[in-house]
């Protein structure tokens, strides 16, 4: 791949995994927490979350330059606003049933960190073309975050996920898992794990690079063996 | 100055544009969102009059109240919205009662925010099922861990005692208002 | 840090060199925490008094469950495995004695490895934990399976009808009032530990009288209880008598052995006043107008998040800085 | 009976039993003297003595350098072997002179053992007294070994109305001052009336714990009929020695942090203190002797013994019949503040109060465990600190939050780490973050 | 008395942050000093008392006379974030402690969802004006005291031995979520 390829294809899978929305920048979390309760509604979620910042991303960008930047935030939050309005009112009138399930969440993607900080961050700096990747990466990641979210809440809470059930009748369903207390727990747990493993990488990382660039005399001197 | 102007200028562009689509679009959605909540209704009406086949809306009281009719336009009983508190918030439910008010037909939780799986258990039948031709005078009675012994009576769900009790409570406070409602307005 | 030198004295004995003070009180962190487990020992008795032999294997797989859970973080974190120290099993013991009888053995388990691991583990292990494990457990249980954990089986040797329920639940549903002597000798429904006030005055008499627990504690839930307790009820005929409100539930046994939780409570005078008189508050309040017939559990834990503002705002005066 | 105390402190053991019946007995000579030049809390003394010089018993061998430091005199007849570093039992290795006994050749004569001219305590004159304090080079007997005539010369316009003996003797162990008031307490008053008489003070206090009943018998006697002299019986607990809590107890009082007992118009003098004050004005003695208590379950003969300045732990200690198999520690001073010692060469010397020998059992460290966050440190703190935060903070190096709290105030006494079920070895870090912050200040 | 149940609806039984979900996003990051914590829930109180106000009148003024209910969302938004903006510019000429107190977190509370959530409660819930204005200050207060415990918390945890990959904001929702269920005693305490 050329040089630009990779610059364009890492504004996508950034935000997927190495700035993930929820787990590494800790943005978006009202939503994240609120209706993962299962993983449909995690889905549903995240895909008119990213509805709403790749246009607003792309019309953002297409009028930067227009926009003076003592109204800029005034600016973004309009433009945001009316995309949701769109999603809000599509849902009602074509999904009345998971628009009562996200309830009043929908409207609340108005004030999504995760949008306007990428407005702020991003679109507002970069062209239409990469603006629209990046705010595409960003609702993959959202994306695998709530699904994730939602499919373990979903699993121990109601013993399925996406509705098929994958626990035995016996398993008796956690009911906190759909609570408030389970969300926050789960994400933190979630978010603990991850972060273990990343360490114990980075240390194994590290482990071989000092073996493999210091002599083994050195080493074995160091851990205070007899060389 | 004009700095000021451009911030002006900008914004009310936007702001045009915005509300102009918006507007584009509430006018593609809003018969549809209007449908969408009258269908929920309908059905909520019939759900707790399985016989009726048609309704009208009463106008002689200040909230919302459906007299149900059967294929031949006679009145079969009513279906009733009414809404009061349960464990966590408001409930909202529609009730269905014959003529006399004396039975009730159905119930129909229709909003709720109960705990998942343990106050949720009133939109379930071994619950809800009770209600079905349950005698409502002098006034609905619970009994707790032990099956009913009158006909007047539901046994509330083990662990939800607040949330089944909340549903009488609805349930009279409807009644009782009802009542006097329907007995001034001389509505037989 | 301890720098505990030897070195060779002109008589061939070997010194101990180690910094002042080189008195130690006999008090140890293993001792105080197998102190406690002794005085919970009546408890355990009164639960198997009244509600059967089973309920051991309820206790005995919360200890095993909370000990092992702790054990095994440990061993994974490649730390010292302490569980020696006794605070573990105290964790699982009460958490075994706070559950209702018959309680599910798997459920108990789960509740076990919660307490441990997110309410102890997650913050560094003994002495860090912001909210008491015993009752991160319960509480977990409660909100997992709020049910089962309130099914409650009638004493073995119930002598009245009313006791189906526990008494608090008597009286929030049907504005029953226990009267005091079964509450005292414990013929009532309730979780395994609790139902005796004899056997919980007994090992909190023992705790309080050989100073492992802090008196201050249980004295003001007390005080608060006939406080905010007798306001209440002098307000609102509909409230139950103080008195009934210090022995009905898990509130003496709560006052004992779970409020007095050194971790998790104030470490200043002062501060295990207010924390106290917090608690009593809450737990009327939840008692009287909440929408569940017992309190104690989360008005500790609500407590429990007060501490470090507590401690932080009743600082004792410096020496000196009082009067001139 | 309700004795005054002061709030919080301790109850250790207080195993006095092992030697408050032993009348105080004189050592002979021993076979070397080494005499730290620093002997007090100040500025180390300068000698005026050469290598090979032969000196006299109570002759003038190194000088006071400065205002807060004090001369060194000679406990013996001898040579100055060398002058070099030696054993100190602070553990650092200190200036000190060596000196040998000499036997005296042939045609040789020794010099005369000096002492200065005796002066009559009823009519010495107040600059008298400082000066005769000041030259028989009297340090505080208390422990901190703080020269004594800077005290008995406070700052002009300070109002000092109480002198309070400090009989409290709190550490554990130790019966010097318990057997010096049993057996000395007219000498004891004597000092005590020179030290008022030097600060021009009328009111004079003994404070004495309740568990010394023969002390307060004693003293109570010597000072009937003499109204402007009390004695204060207070309760058996530890500090209550430390004079700040001495003060609180005796008059309640409580001297701010960051000053002295003078800024609320008392000064604390030692027993011990007393004793030297009024031997070197009535005897002429310099400070050549030391008083100190022998004891513990390690030394097989305790003593209280008078002892020369100088003589080596190891000659004490043989004196006493030497150690038992189980000896484990040599503690000089008192076993809640006192140093253990690694090299039992080093001296005794002019505060040395004790020297505690604890066993095998005694001294078996338990493990150390997290923080309970039981709040008995606290409640223990005789100043009001929270130990347990500031160890914490001491070890994470979170020094300026620590200096915000007041470590420096800590005295270290022990008592938070005495009580501490979870052995945490609190003083250790209490002194570390004290030094950080100290370091810290003076970098600003 | 109705009030005095929104009041305390709104700040213990239906917390903000611990039951709705709202505002965690300041939660989590401005929770670590309490310093900096107890001003921003006072900041917050104060945005969510004057949010409370506007939008009100123009919901009942001017989007519901005029059929327009569809621009809820843009207008609340928009109306919030330029009050927000002239408050601050107002409490900087006023009172240049304040500003430095209360001043810097404005910014950052517009673009937060427990704002614009209180709003559309309000509306949902059929508040009068004055119940919404006690809502507002029911909900300011519930979410001052989470993110002060929160802090509290958060700065003893700084001398506890948290495992390195929970130090953050994994510990802090786990904090959250036990803080959650210690609330959960409230739970069917008083509906509104
Ligand atoms: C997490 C949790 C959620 C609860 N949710 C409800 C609920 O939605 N409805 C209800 O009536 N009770 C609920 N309760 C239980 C009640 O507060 C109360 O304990 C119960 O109604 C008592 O009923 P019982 O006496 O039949 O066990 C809940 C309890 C917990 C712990
Ligand atoms: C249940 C109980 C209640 C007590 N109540 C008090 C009290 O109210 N006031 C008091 O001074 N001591 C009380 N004590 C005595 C204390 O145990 C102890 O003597 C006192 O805290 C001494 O602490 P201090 O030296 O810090 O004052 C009580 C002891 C117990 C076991
Ligand atoms: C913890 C602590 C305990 C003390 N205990 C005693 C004591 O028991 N007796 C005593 O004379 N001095 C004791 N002192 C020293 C006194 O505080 C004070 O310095 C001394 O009495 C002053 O007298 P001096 O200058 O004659 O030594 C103690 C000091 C501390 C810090
Ligand atoms: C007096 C006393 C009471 C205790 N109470 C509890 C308790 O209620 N819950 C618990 O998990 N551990 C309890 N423990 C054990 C220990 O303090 C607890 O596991 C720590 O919170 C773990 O860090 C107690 C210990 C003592 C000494
Ligand atoms: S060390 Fe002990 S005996 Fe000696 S002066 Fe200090 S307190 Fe008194
Ligand atoms: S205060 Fe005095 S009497 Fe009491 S223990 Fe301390 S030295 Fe002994
Ligand atoms: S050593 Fe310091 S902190 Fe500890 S009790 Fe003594 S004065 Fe307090
Ligand atoms: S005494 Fe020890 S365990 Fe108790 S609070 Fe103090 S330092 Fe912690
Ligand atoms: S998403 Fe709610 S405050 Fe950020």
């Amino acid at each position: 791949m050329s040089k630009k390829q990779v610059s364009l294809f890492n504004d996508y899978t950034k935000g997927v995994w190495d700035q993930n929305p929820v787990f590494k920048q800790v943005l978006g979390m009202c939503p994240a927490l609120a209706v993962t309760v299962s993983a449909m509604n995690g889905i549903a979620m995240a895909l008119a979350t990213t509805f709403v910042l790749v246009f607003s991303s792309f019309i953002i960008s297409l009028i930067r330059k227009l926009i003076p930047s003592q109204v800029r935030i005034a600016s973004y939050i309009v433009v945001i606003a009316t995309f949701v309005t769109i999603v809000d009112l599509v849902m009602r009138a074509q999904f009345p049933e998971l628009s009562k399930e996200l309830g009043p969440y929908i409207p609340l993607i108005v004030v999504n960190c995760l949008i306007l900080g990428r407005q702020e961050a991003f679109s507002s700096k970069n062209n239409p073309f990469r603006s629209v990747l990046d705010a595409l990466g960003m609702g993959t990641g959202f994306l695998i975050a709530l699904a994730s979210l939602g499919a373990i809440r979903e699993l121990f809470g109601s013993r399925s996920i996406l509705g098929v059930q994958l626990l035995p009748d016996a398993f008796e369903p956690w009911l906190i898992m759909i609570l408030p207390a389970g969300a926050f727990l789960t994400l933190g747990l979630m978010m603990g794990g991850l972060n273990a493993m990343i360490l114990r990488r980075k240390r194994r990382e590290e482990a071989d690079i000092l073996s493999k660039h210091i002599p083994k005399t050195y080493v074995a001197a160091s851990e205070g063996q007899e060389v | 100055m004009k700095t000021i102007i451009a911030m002006l200028v900008t914004l009310t562009i936007i702001g045009v544009v915005s509300g102009g689509g918006l507007a584009m679009i509430s006018g593609w959605a809003a018969p549809l969102i209007a449908a969408n909540k009258k269908a929920a209704t309908e059905r909520a009406i019939f759900l707790v009059q399985p016989e009726a086949k048609q309704y009208e809306a009463v106008a002689e009281v200040p909230y919302e109240l459906y007299r149900v009719l059967d294929e031949g336009g006679q009145p079969t009983g009513y279906s009733f919205p009414w809404e009061g508190n349960g464990f966590q918030g408001n409930i909202r439910m529609m009730i269905g009662l014959t003529p006399d008010l004396a039975t009730i037909t159905a119930i129909e939780v229709l909003e709720q925010v109960e705990t998942p799986g343990l106050g949720t258990m009133i939109l379930e039948d071994p619950f809800r099922g009770q209600f079905n031709g349950l005698k409502t005078e002098p006034q609905v009675d619970w009994v707790k861990g032990a099956p009913p012994t009158k006909e007047n009576e539901v046994q509330t769900i083990t662990g939800a005692t607040i949330s089944s009790k909340a549903i009488v409570d609805i349930v009279n406070d409807g009644l009782a208002r009802l009542r006097t409602d329907l007995a001034q307005g001389g509505d037989k | 840090m301890s720098s505990v030198t030897v070195t060779e004295a002109p008589t061939g004995q070997e010194l101990l060199l180690s910094t002042s003070p080189h008195l130690h009180s006999r008090w140890t962190t293993k001792q105080l925490m197998w102190f406690v487990v002794l005085a919970l020992v009546p408890c355990v008795i009164s639960s198997v008094v009244y509600f059967g032999f089973y309920q051991l294997v309820i206790i005995t797989t919360a200890v095993v469950f909370a000990a092992g859970t702790e054990a095994l973080i440990q061993y994974l974190t490649k730390k010292p495995v302490t569980i020696s120290d006794g605070s573990a099993v105290i964790t699982g013991l009460l958490l075994g004695l706070i559950v209702p009888p018959y309680f599910s053995p798997a459920f108990t388990a789960l509740g076990a490895v919660f307490a441990i691991a997110v309410g102890k583990m997650v913050f560094g292990g003994l002495g860090y934990n912001i909210f008491n494990p015993a009752l991160v457990g319960r509480a977990f249980l409660q909100a997992a399976f709020p049910v089962a954990i309130t099914t409650w089986t009638i004493p073995q040797f119930a002598v009245d009808a009313v006791s189906k329920a526990t008494p608090l639940a008597a009286f929030k549903f049907d504005n029953v009032v226990t009267p005091l002597t079964p509450l005292v000798v414990g013929n009532v429904g309730g979780s395994l530990g609790e139902t005796s006030a004899i056997a919980v005055l007994i090992g909190g008499i023992f705790l309080l009288v050989t100073g492992v627990a802090n008196w201050r504690i249980p004295a003001a839930m007390i005080v608060g209880m006939l406080l905010f307790g007798g306001v209440l009820w002098l307000l609102d005929p509909a409230a139950p008598d103080p008195v009934f409100h210090i022995f009905a539930g898990s509130f003496l046994f709560a006052a004992m052995f779970m409020a007095s939780d050194y971790v998790s409570s104030p470490v200043t005078g002062t501060g295990m006043w207010i924390y106290g008189l917090g608690i009593s508050l809450v737990t009327v309040l939840i008692r009287v107008y909440g929408g569940l017939p017992e309190g104690v559990m989360y008005s500790i834990l609500f407590m429990n998040a007060f501490v470090p503002l507590i401690n932080r705002y009743t600082q004792p005066k410096l020496f000196g800085e009082g009067k001139a | 009976m309700i004795f005054k105390t002061f709030p919080g402190g301790v109850h250790p053991p207080e195993e006095k039993e092992l030697s408050e019946h032993c009348a105080f007995e004189r050592m002979p000579a021993p076979s070397i003297v080494i005499l730290p030049l620093s002997q007090h809390l100040g500025k180390q003394a300068r000698p005026l003595v050469e290598k090979r010089a032969v000196v006299a018993e109570g002759q003038v061998v190194a000088e006071a350098d400065g205002f807060i430091s004090a001369p060194v005199h000679s406990p013996i007849t001898g040579t100055v072997k060398s002058i070099g570093r030696e054993s100190h039992s602070s553990g650092y290795a200190r200036e000190a002179l060596v000196i040998v006994p000499t036997e005296a050749k042939e045609g040789e004569t020794l010099p005369e053992p000096q002492r200065l001219p005796a002066l009559d305590p009823a009519i010495i004159s107040v600059a008298d007294i400082r000066a005769r304090v000041k030259e028989a080079g009297i340090v505080g007997q208390g422990g901190a070994a703080f020269p004594t005539f800077v005290k008995l010369t406070p700052p002009e316009g300070k109002q000092i109305d109480t002198v309070i003996l400090n009989g409290c003797e709190c550490e554990p162990y130790l019966t010097r001052d318990d057997r010096f008031m049993i057996e000395r307490p007219d000498a004891i008053i004597s000092g005590l009336q020179l030290i008022m008489r030097a600060l021009g003070v009328s009111k004079g206090v003994v404070g004495i714990e309740s568990n010394k009943p023969q002390a307060i018998a004693s003293m109570e006697s010597a000072v009937a009929g003499q109204p402007d002299l009390s004695v204060c019986a207070l309760q058996t607990k530890y500090p209550q020695g430390a004079e700040k809590m001495l003060i609180k107890a005796v008059n309640g009082r409580e001297v701010p942090p960051g000053k002295l007992p003078l800024d609320v118009g008392v000064v604390i003098q030692n027993i011990g203190t007393a004793i030297a004050i009024h031997d070197a004005i009535a005897h002429g003695e310099p400070s050549i002797t030391a008083a100190l208590t022998v004891t513990g379950r390690g030394i097989r003969n305790p003593k209280n013994l008078i002892v020369p300045v100088g003589t080596p732990l190891s000659e004490v200690i043989a004196y006493c019949g030497g150690l038992t198999e189980d000896a484990a520690k040599v503690v000089v001073g008192g076993p809640m503040m006192g140093v253990a010692q690694h090299d039992l060469d080093a001296p005794v010397m002019k505060a040395t109060s004790g020297i505690v020998i604890l066993t095998q059992d005694e001294v078996r460290r338990q493990e150390e465990t997290a923080c309970l966050r039981c709040g008995k440190c606290i409640d223990a703190c005789p100043l009001h600190l929270l130990p347990t935060r500031l160890a914490r903070l001491a070890q994470l190096g979170m020094i300026e939050e620590a200096e915000r709290l007041n470590i420096t105030t800590c005295m270290e006494c022990g008592s938070c780490a005495f009580i501490c079920p979870a052995n945490i070895p609190l003083v250790q870090w209490l002194r570390l973050g004290k030094q950080r912050v100290v370091h810290m200040q003076r970098n600003r | 008395m109705e009030l005095i149940l929104i009041f305390v609806s709104a700040a213990l039984v239906n917390n903000f942050v611990l039951a709705y979900f709202l505002g965690i996003c300041p939660f989590i990051g401005v929770s670590n000093k309490l310093s900096s914590a107890f001003p921003m829930g006072l900041a917050t109180t104060f945005v969510m008392v004057l949010t409370a106000i506007v939008t009100w009148l123009i919901y009942h003024l001017v989007l519901v006379p005029y059929n327009v209910e569809y621009l809820q969302y843009v207008s609340f938004i928009l109306v919030v974030a330029s009050l927000v903006q002239f408050v601050e510019m107002v409490i900087k000429k006023v009172s240049q402690p304040l500003y430095r107190a209360l001043g810097i977190f404005l910014p950052l509370i517009t673009t937060n969802c427990a704002i614009l959530g209180l709003a559309l409660f309000i509306v949902l819930k059929e508040y009068s004006f004055v119940e919404g204005i006690f809502y507002g200050v029911g909900a300011g207060a519930g979410f001052t005291l989470a993110i002060s415990l929160m802090a509290g918390i958060r700065e003893e945890l700084e001398l506890a031995d948290v495992p390195a990959a929970f130090r953050g904001a994994p510990i802090t929702l786990i904090v959250a979520g036990l803080l959650a269920l210690a609330f959960m005693g409230f739970a069917g305490m008083i509906t509104v």
